[in-house]
């Protein structure tokens, strides 16, 4: 599976393949593309990322979280190019004997993905605009580009 | 050196280029393209900066051979 | 759709129509029959429910969770009879604006079924034994029946 | 009154049930079936009671005419 796609995410093979023997949870998270953002109309995204660091540290950030959380299942995918209205932009699946560890290691998975890993969506507007956008903004709290606020530390 | 950009940096500068300049680091690098292109300054002090796919410091030495990736700030999913 | 079922679950066609324009979120949780607990080997579960108190009590939590979390999706199915390992009881998906909202709600609609919905499992052994088993037990931390102590709640 | 019992609670008592003995309200009834097997005590006494698909508490009269649902503690999902 290539972490890293230009195909349209099969969110159905993806979990049809997430049930396992020991695991009694399966969590899955689909980032999808909303009509809206900060009141403005979105018509597409368009996203881009770095393939070859983004495929590493996606596999780097499974593997942390298989092994803090003890999971049976871990996986990651993240579309690039076009992506339409309800369409799937990322997915994230864990799996794991109790439903805490599925719901935590799947949010600490996206919350590192989304502030760590060198992907960037460009909005298309229904005006006609464009704007690189949702950029992480945690140097602003921190005061250094290397330090997260991540959600799943402050729930 | 060869640099290359990605997402936001696009509008400011070419998606991959050479620079012969006299450069001794990361935070001279930064310095560099900001001074180059002052409308990309804001996002430039927001970059991380990576050599060989792993992500270097600012004080991280340049000899002129590498190939750097300049990284704007995350914002996948 | 019937909350309480004795059909398989088809979560891919449940999560096929959880895509929404307004939703930047979709969270799918499964919980899976175990080939193990509390150190025994399971061989199956067959689940029991007092189906019309069950339905109405899943509809009001569902319906709580679209007010609190503002959702644009919340759904839930919970299967009767016999569930082989590797198959999913019940399914719980939400969606939202925004990721925190999605798994927050989620794990509260989960949490509520699991302490308070007339639903029970019987497990049935590799040993040939049955078990009624996995019953809320908060009533030793609250001293009240109707008082519980939710996992979403101590996160 | 007609009495419906739940999952563990079948292995104590028949499914359901008629019960003509007089019983004022839930706990009188509680009380009742623990007698009747005590090995089911612990359970009735975590037991949640329903009329008419709503809970009801220990203080809920009983006329006799009742459909009364036993409930266990739950254990899905």
């Amino acid at each position: 599976m290539d972490v890293i796609t230009k195909k349209e995410l099969d969110l159905v093979a993806l979990l049809q393949q997430s049930h396992c023997p020991t695991a009694g949870a399966v969590v899955l998270f689909s980032g999808e593309v909303r009509n809206h953002n900060s009141g403005k109309q979105v018509k597409y995204l368009e996203y881009e990322a770095h393939t070859s660091m983004a495929t590493k540290m996606i596999d780097e950030i499974l593997q942390s979280a298989r092994t803090r959380w003890n999971l049976s299942i871990a996986l990651a995918q993240h579309r690039i190019g076009k992506v339409k209205i309800t369409e799937s932009a990322v997915v994230v699946i864990t799996a794991s004997v109790h439903r805490g560890e599925a719901y935590a290691s799947n949010r600490y998975v996206i919350d590192r993905i989304k502030h760590e890993v060198p992907i960037w969506k460009c909005e298309y507007l229904e005006d006609g605009s464009k704007e690189w956008g949702g950029n992480c903004n945690c140097h602003k709290e921190t005061g250094d580009v290397n330090k997260h606020v991540y959600e799943f530390e402050v729930l | 050196m060869r640099i290359q950009v990605f997402a936001v940096l696009k509008d400011f500068f070419k998606k991959e280029f050479e620079l012969s300049a006299n450069i001794s680091n990361i935070a001279d690098l930064r310095r560099y393209l900001s001074l180059e292109n002052p409308n990309a300054a804001m996002v430039l002090n927001r970059c991380r900066f990576a050599v060989q796919d792993e992500f270097v410091t600012d004080q991280y030495p340049l000899t002129g051979d590498e190939h750097i990736v300049v990284i704007p700030p995350s914002s996948g999913g």
